[in-house]
């Protein structure tokens, strides 16, 4: 068989506190060299009930659990929209430095110059990248930069006494796009990418009025197709006085060939969890900055680190600025692993890095078209989006061919996602998948999809070799247990 | 580059598969006068060990390492982190992966969270704790944005002494809704003065606890005033450690608990990324943005768990979402549950207590010193407010660059009041060596 | 069920070089600053026929392999006579640290005087739980430091023009110590154990003559019985003008009990990676310092690490040295994690672990002798010898046992070694493991036992959740296959 | 202490179920005049911070990092290491295993050391490669009691140019049996002179190229020596990165090959622990000590491998095995794996190459600066003899204390004949900027 999945031992692990027994503790303390100040019992805590483990339990605990998690370097791992390229090692090395490690955020610049330095450079290297003329590495997020992106239109308006109600957000739009909106307090007003997958001048313009603050356009959007009106759909957002916000989650797909900056967008935010190679750690953190046009420089959030002579600041006087969004400079660590990787990779190789990301997914799309359905049949970007159509005569959902592919030993894509599409199954190989792991995942899809013909039932109870199985999701929800 | 696999014959066999002629080709979805013409600009790339030697040049323009002294806090605090923690944590099984959507192959981050969740409830005294927050400020913030929403008011008060940069977070996250902070004094034991709490119509009350100079505050006041004005009462602390040894605000009626997690084994790292704690009363469950990890069954009975109340967030809800967070700062919560599991119920106990003798040891050699107290009979965790004898800012310049000791933190900025004030903080890496040292230099002035 | 193994997804791997694809290369290499000089192609090799993979392959593949491996941290692992007890993370970070890794061995003296302390104090705290005035870092393993000890013996024998042709072995012995003997030009007597499972002086004395050298005895000895009668056997040798060599693998049961020089024992070697908590590494690097009496001092392999004056130097001019045994100073890396592990645990640390050890293995005794026979019903040290006698008439063997404990996720203990015992299952718990686990492997080889008259097929075919199943050894060795 | 599990109630449970009253009479078959009364002589246990203190103390009082320059091989060499292999190596599953005698769970181990020796065989050109060995110099020692136990001769005949330490090795290895180990002298060139081999009885001729001198030998020369004596040709190298761009031993005709591979993504370690490569002809795979790792089948026909050929090895035939070695070096095997891997075909050649580019210039820069070289003529690979300008001693010093720079490694010591010559060694890490600044160092002289 060709395909990497098959079983083998693993352990069952419980709970922490199954294993915990009074008397134990993990860590050594040393005796204190001072004395003892008791604090008024009147403020102190009678119990603390965390478990007891001593060092062994505690590094079986998370080796056992570990090894029943699947990382990009388990294999390949496709999900849409959530760029799972490989996680440099050498980034990791450079982020836990002893002195990126240590510094202290509130030690003063003087002391700090080389982690503003640091900082500054990757404003200005992804202001390369984006074309935008400032740049902002506070946001935590992917969301959170959506969020700050927000904040800035809505100051933008609320500077020009032109304060507006609503948002376009196009139904391709990933969740936290319109969530962005409500939590900037403007109502969402959704426009459909209709037939073509992309989003017409012609829908834009019925909707965008004096009104709407702005438009999310994410390009490419979610369907892997280039939204290539942009600059059309901009002229109008902007002819009403609007403002066009850009999600650049899929930044992967255009780094040195597209600018969003170029093309009619005014704020974007970057995924450095995503484009720039950064672990997403089983959910977080990530690290989400942002770019601007001038116009909309002065609205930044605090701190805006500059440059004078030589010296690096950081400087809160801005009297535009929507304010701060983090407690201090927003995800450092992040930054030292997104920074190592720019440098690592150059010009070229970033460009390189778009290119092959979109050669795999137009690879990926041609060599499996004939076996599942493909909604849009376009040249696609870093990503495609087929489902389930072949496959429902047999009772087959893409459900049930996701969870076949971890007994074959491939992460899953993205399922149902965009929801434009039904029983979408979004692939992006990224640029860091061979040719070879592309040819293995086509013939575990083709495999599966005869499967699905001759025996769907296999599909039904899939996965088969994973620790668990599938679990219920309903009377988790209907009946929560969140704590032990 | 090391990274990208593609051989030439690579290329041309895809190429050929697409039927395309170039790999330029591909791009002709995108219009022409929207592509760009010219290179990026940027540097010329590293190898590994061309990296490795600018990073050792970045580190080197920092003043900062593990033997440092740092009798600052102020919201980011230097615990020891035991070397278990940071092996495990770097396990790519951990670090790799993405959320848990697919939780057959997810039962690692999944059951680890689940246990991060279960700890931070009872080292809060909450009900339920969610899967992380970015930090202590944003998860304050959005606290504060449910209190808002519940309850439909317009404002807010806030203790004077919660952390200044979790005002101005605030400020951000409430300004385009339109609601609006009022601050509640504080009075001369440097506490939040409950007694004047603003007459408006508001929504919560939130208070930190220890406080931003350090002090304990008196958790009952707060919440009686909230039970008074009958609104949310909204508690935060950005000392985890604190509570080893104190009260949770649990335990004194908070309905949401907003609180920062670095202390609990993650480097400081220039403020970030740190790690969100937010926690509720089981009323408040479906109203918490992010994440949540529930226990279920599989299909052969079997115990495993799952994202769960996706109804709450933005994939699902869209504009109806209760937040717009999607990635959090898992890996963190992750690192702070071995932290936990290791300290354990009396490691936890013990290094807290720590950290407060060490601070009142240090309070009591710089009062040697010349410093005096504005708030000396408050009593207070492992942060305390000193006033700083003439010529010390020069003193604590030199002790930065010459031995980096970071001998507090000068609150004049945040509190023109405060001129000459300094933040100090002891925690259980600092050595009694080190603050007779310090009182030493001090006093030699 | 309460056991710990279970069965889940992992993943296949080629081997590496059915992954290469011309033109791939996982290293980045700078230009060169400097002319390339071309070596005449006299010299120059024409083909290097390595595999050519990427970053990712690379990762992926020993990603994959790791997972296939059972470690300390995935379980408890009771290899008898291998102490394989926790290895210490914070052991890995010390020597790791920048200058213990980066130091060169030639740097010079002056230049080194941290290493060459961290050495000497070593040496002194071995000495110090051991007992000898004088102790050798220098043998890489085990049976490196049987090698440095029977060359000691020679050489002092050889110092008295005195050689002689023999050294006694007890049949208990440890396969190294009849091998060592031989490499050092010696002839191997036997001596038998006897029914009590220690060696008798009348046994010793039966033997010892005056072409005798000395004698090898591991105490305590493998089947895990003090050698009681060591001080007797002692005298026996000495009066006859032989020296006793201890094998000093077993430390782990008499660390603060027992000093092996104040019982007669005149030189002995440790294993830092059993005893000393220094991980064995799949095989290696491990470290075998020996200890010996002043008397035979002289004799220790140079460079001796000395102290003048709070100057530590390497003396190499020692006239009755047995030489050199190591290219520089044996696994000093290895050096650094003893070192630690012995200041972490203190004196109290290092007796709680022998003395916890001794418990654990006579908890396992005891709770294992109804299920299981046992040869010697004693009270035992660190580890317990039983047999397949009760489950032959099942037709079910020490193998079978050992590989069915791989499906309940326990690494099996030494099995058929010591060869004394017919079909032995030699368990060695440490002092590491808790009493729950213990529970739990007791209540597996129950479950096993009563398998094994229920159903012995599943302990025939057993492994049966492992990535492969019993493997074809008999074809291996007929027709070996050593390189792809 | 926190690796032990015991609490009260475990213990004493367990003695209840032992039958015994306490711990102390768990040691009651130790005769009492044999057990020790006082507790061991050692200092106070440290916790993990103090030992990470501690241990800092010992790392400042070593002139060693990184970033220090070496000028200096002499077998163990400073060539980068790439962070991956580091991570890799470092995963519990390969580091905490023992020995794979159980494959079926120590298929990652055997797989991985499988492809290690079909790499060591490829790099030497022989056919087989063992599982690794303690160090250059034991492997070498080993090899050659091969050639005296099979040839049934008392001597053999090593190149004086092997590394020195080797020879003291292979002395004490010899020296019990009554094997004598014979110098060929070398030549003007710095190179074994092999017109003066032994006319003794020997059974086989060591050589090492590069040489101790860093020059490459003229193997032909030897193999032929090796013919007309009819002895074994054992081969050894102490830079295994040379066999990057030289040819191998085995495209020579050796029989026996033994290496040192710390240069193969090793740390130096103050030497240790390294890497012995060990390899062979067919003929002598039933000789070779250590362990040997063989592909086979399992029950169901698929791949798998397991240690074989066990039945040279002490622990099946004791006092009849073909050594006694048992540990080996595996996780160093491994990671050598890793690092070819991670070079592959082309980097190991563009790396080697690179070595040789830099002690090229390292000489030219050193002739500029008064440095004078006995073997001029001789090709080498990245080391070389050097003599020094009067007073270079003292700037060596220099150079060592202010700027953690290397310059050569005196080998009057070993060599009474060079006095003030120096073995210099340039790799791949050495910059050109280095090189420069280290001529400009002496020319200043
Ligand atoms: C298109 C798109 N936009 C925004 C986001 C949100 O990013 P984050 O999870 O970092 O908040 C995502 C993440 O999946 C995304 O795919
Ligand atoms: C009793 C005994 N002696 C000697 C040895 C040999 O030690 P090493 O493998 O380090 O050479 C061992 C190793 O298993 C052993 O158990």
């Amino acid at each position: 068989m060709n395909h990497p999945g098959t079983s083998g031992l693993i352990f069952r692990e419980p709970e922490l506190w199954e294993k915990s027994r009074a008397g134990r503790c993990a860590v050594s303390i040393p005796e204190s060299d001072v004395e003892r100040a008791p604090l008024n019992t009147e403020y102190t805590r009678d119990s603390l009930e965390l478990p007891e483990l001593y060092e062994v339990d505690m590094v079986r605990h998370y080796t056992r659990l570990s090894q029943w998690n699947f990382g990009i370097d388990s294999g390949m791992y496709p999900l849409g929209s959530c760029t799972m390229k490989y996680n440099p090692k050498t980034n990791e090395a450079q982020a836990s430095r002893d002195a990126l490690a240590s510094v202290h955020p509130l030690a003063g610049e003087e002391y700090t110059q080389g982690a503003l330095k640091l900082m500054y450079d990757l404003e200005r290297h992804l202001s390369a990248i984006t074309g935008y003329d400032a740049v902002t590495l506070q946001p935590a997020a992917g969301a959170h930069g959506e969020l700050a992106g927000m904040l800035i239109i809505h100051a933008y308006h609320e500077k020009n006494n032109d304060q507006r109600s609503k948002v376009i957000v196009p139904d391709t739009a990933h969740g936290t796009n319109p969530a962005s909106v409500t939590l900037c307090g403007y109502e969402s007003v959704n426009v459909d990418s209709g037939k073509g997958g992309i989003l017409t001048p012609e829908a834009v313009e019925a909707v965008m009025d004096e009104d709407t603050a702005g438009i999310m356009v994410t390009n490419p959007n979610t369907l892997g197709l280039f939204e290539r009106n942009i600059k059309e759909i901009a002229d109008i957002v902007h002819a009403k006085g609007g403002l066009v916000y850009g999600d650049g989650a899929n930044m992967n797909a255009i780094m040195g060939i597209v600018k969003p900056a170029d093309i009619g967008i005014d704020v974007l935010h970057l995924n450095l969890h995503k484009t720039f190679s950064t672990p997403h750690g089983g959910g977080g953190p990530g690290s989400g900055p942002v770019g601007v046009t001038s116009a909309l420089e002065p609205f930044l959030p605090v701190p805006v680190v500059e440059k004078n002579n030589d010296l690096y600041t950081l400087n809160l006087d801005r009297p535009d600025s929507i304010g701060r969004l983090h407690t201090f400079y927003g995800h450092f660590g992040i930054l030292v692993r997104a920074y190592s990787y720019i440098l690592s990779m150059g010009a070229e190789g970033l460009k390189n890095a778009s290119e092959y990301a979109v050669l795999n997914a137009n690879y990926l799309k041609e060599s499996l078209k004939k076996t599942m359905n493909l909604p849009f049949d376009l040249p696609c970007m870093h990503e495609c989006v087929f489902n389930d159509k072949n496959q429902q005569p047999f009772h087959v959902s893409t459900m049930d061919i996701a969870k076949r592919l971890l007994d074959y030993g491939f992460h899953p894509p993205t399922v149902y996602f965009p929801l434009v599409v039904e029983g979408s199954f979004m692939l992006e190989p990224t640029e860091t998948e061979s040719k070879e792991t592309l040819d293995q995942f086509v013939q575990a899809v083709e495999a599966i999809c005869r499967e699905a013909e001759e025996n769907p039932e296999i599909l039904h109870s899939a996965p088969n070799i994973t620790k668990v199985t599938r679990l219920d999701e309903v009377s988790a929800a209907r009946k929560p247990c969140l704590k032990g | 580059m090391r990274y990208l696999p593609h051989t030439k014959e690579d290329i041309d066999s895809m190429l050929e598969k697409i039927g395309k002629p170039s790999i330029d080709s591909l791009f002709d979805s995108i219009p022409d006068q929207l592509k760009t013409n010219e290179p990026l600009d940027l540097p010329d790339a590293l190898t590994e060990w061309e990296l490795d030697e600018h990073m050792l040049g970045v580190e080197q323009s920092i003043i900062a390492s593990g033997q440092c002294t740092y009798f600052i806090g102020a919201g980011s605090y230097d615990h020891y982190i035991p070397h278990a923690v940071k092996y495990l944590i770097s396990r790519s099984e951990f670090m790799t992966a993405y959320t848990p959507y697919q939780p057959e192959v997810s039962q690692g981050t999944l059951q680890g969270i689940y246990e991060f969740q279960t700890m931070i409830a009872e080292l809060t005294g909450m009900d339920v704790a969610t899967a992380s927050h970015y930090d202590c400020g944003t998860a304050l913030a959005e606290a504060l944005l449910i209190a808002v929403r519940k309850k439909k008011k317009k404002k807010v008060a806030v203790s004077s002494l919660i952390h200044p940069a979790h005002k101005q977070i605030i400020n951000t996250y409430l300004a385009p809704g339109g609601y609006e902070l009022l601050e509640i004094p504080y009075n001369e034991k440097g506490l939040t003065d409950f007694s004047k709490v603003p007459d408006d119509d508001i929504a919560a009350i939130a208070v930190q606890s220890p406080n931003f100079f350090g002090n304990i505050e008196p958790m009952e006041l707060a919440k009686k005033a909230c039970d008074d004005k009958k609104v949310f009462f909204v508690a935060s602390f950005t000392e985890a450690m604190s509570l080893g040894l104190l009260k949770s605000p649990g335990s004194y009626g908070a309905d949401l608990v907003a609180g920062e997690g670095q202390s609990l084994g993650l480097a400081k790292s220039f403020g970030g990324p740190g790690l969100g704690l937010l926690a509720g009363t089981n009323k408040q469950m479906r109203n918490l943005p992010g994440r949540l990890v529930g226990k279920t069954t599989d299909t052969n009975g079997d115990r495993g768990y799952v994202l769960t109340l996706a109804t709450r967030e933005q994939h699902i809800r869209r504009e109806k979402a209760s937040s717009n967070i999607c990635s959090n700062n898992g890996l963190n919560a992750l690192t702070a549950a071995m932290y936990l599991a290791s300290a354990g119920k009396t490691g936890m106990r013990e290094i807290a207590q720590q950290n407060h003798d060490k601070a009142v040891y240090l309070k009591g050699k710089l009062s040697e010193a010349g410093f005096t107290f504005p708030f000396d009979e408050t009593p207070f965790f492992n942060e305390f407010i000193a006033k700083a004898p003439a010529g010390f800012a020069e003193t604590r310049k030199r002790l930065i660059r010459d031995r980096c000791i970071y001998a507090g933190l000068d609150i004049g900025t945040y509190f023109p009041d405060l001129k000459d004030h300094y933040l100090f903080c002891a925690t259980e890496k600092v050595k009694k060596e080190d603050m007779d040292n310090l009182a030493l230099e001090v006093k030699s002035l």
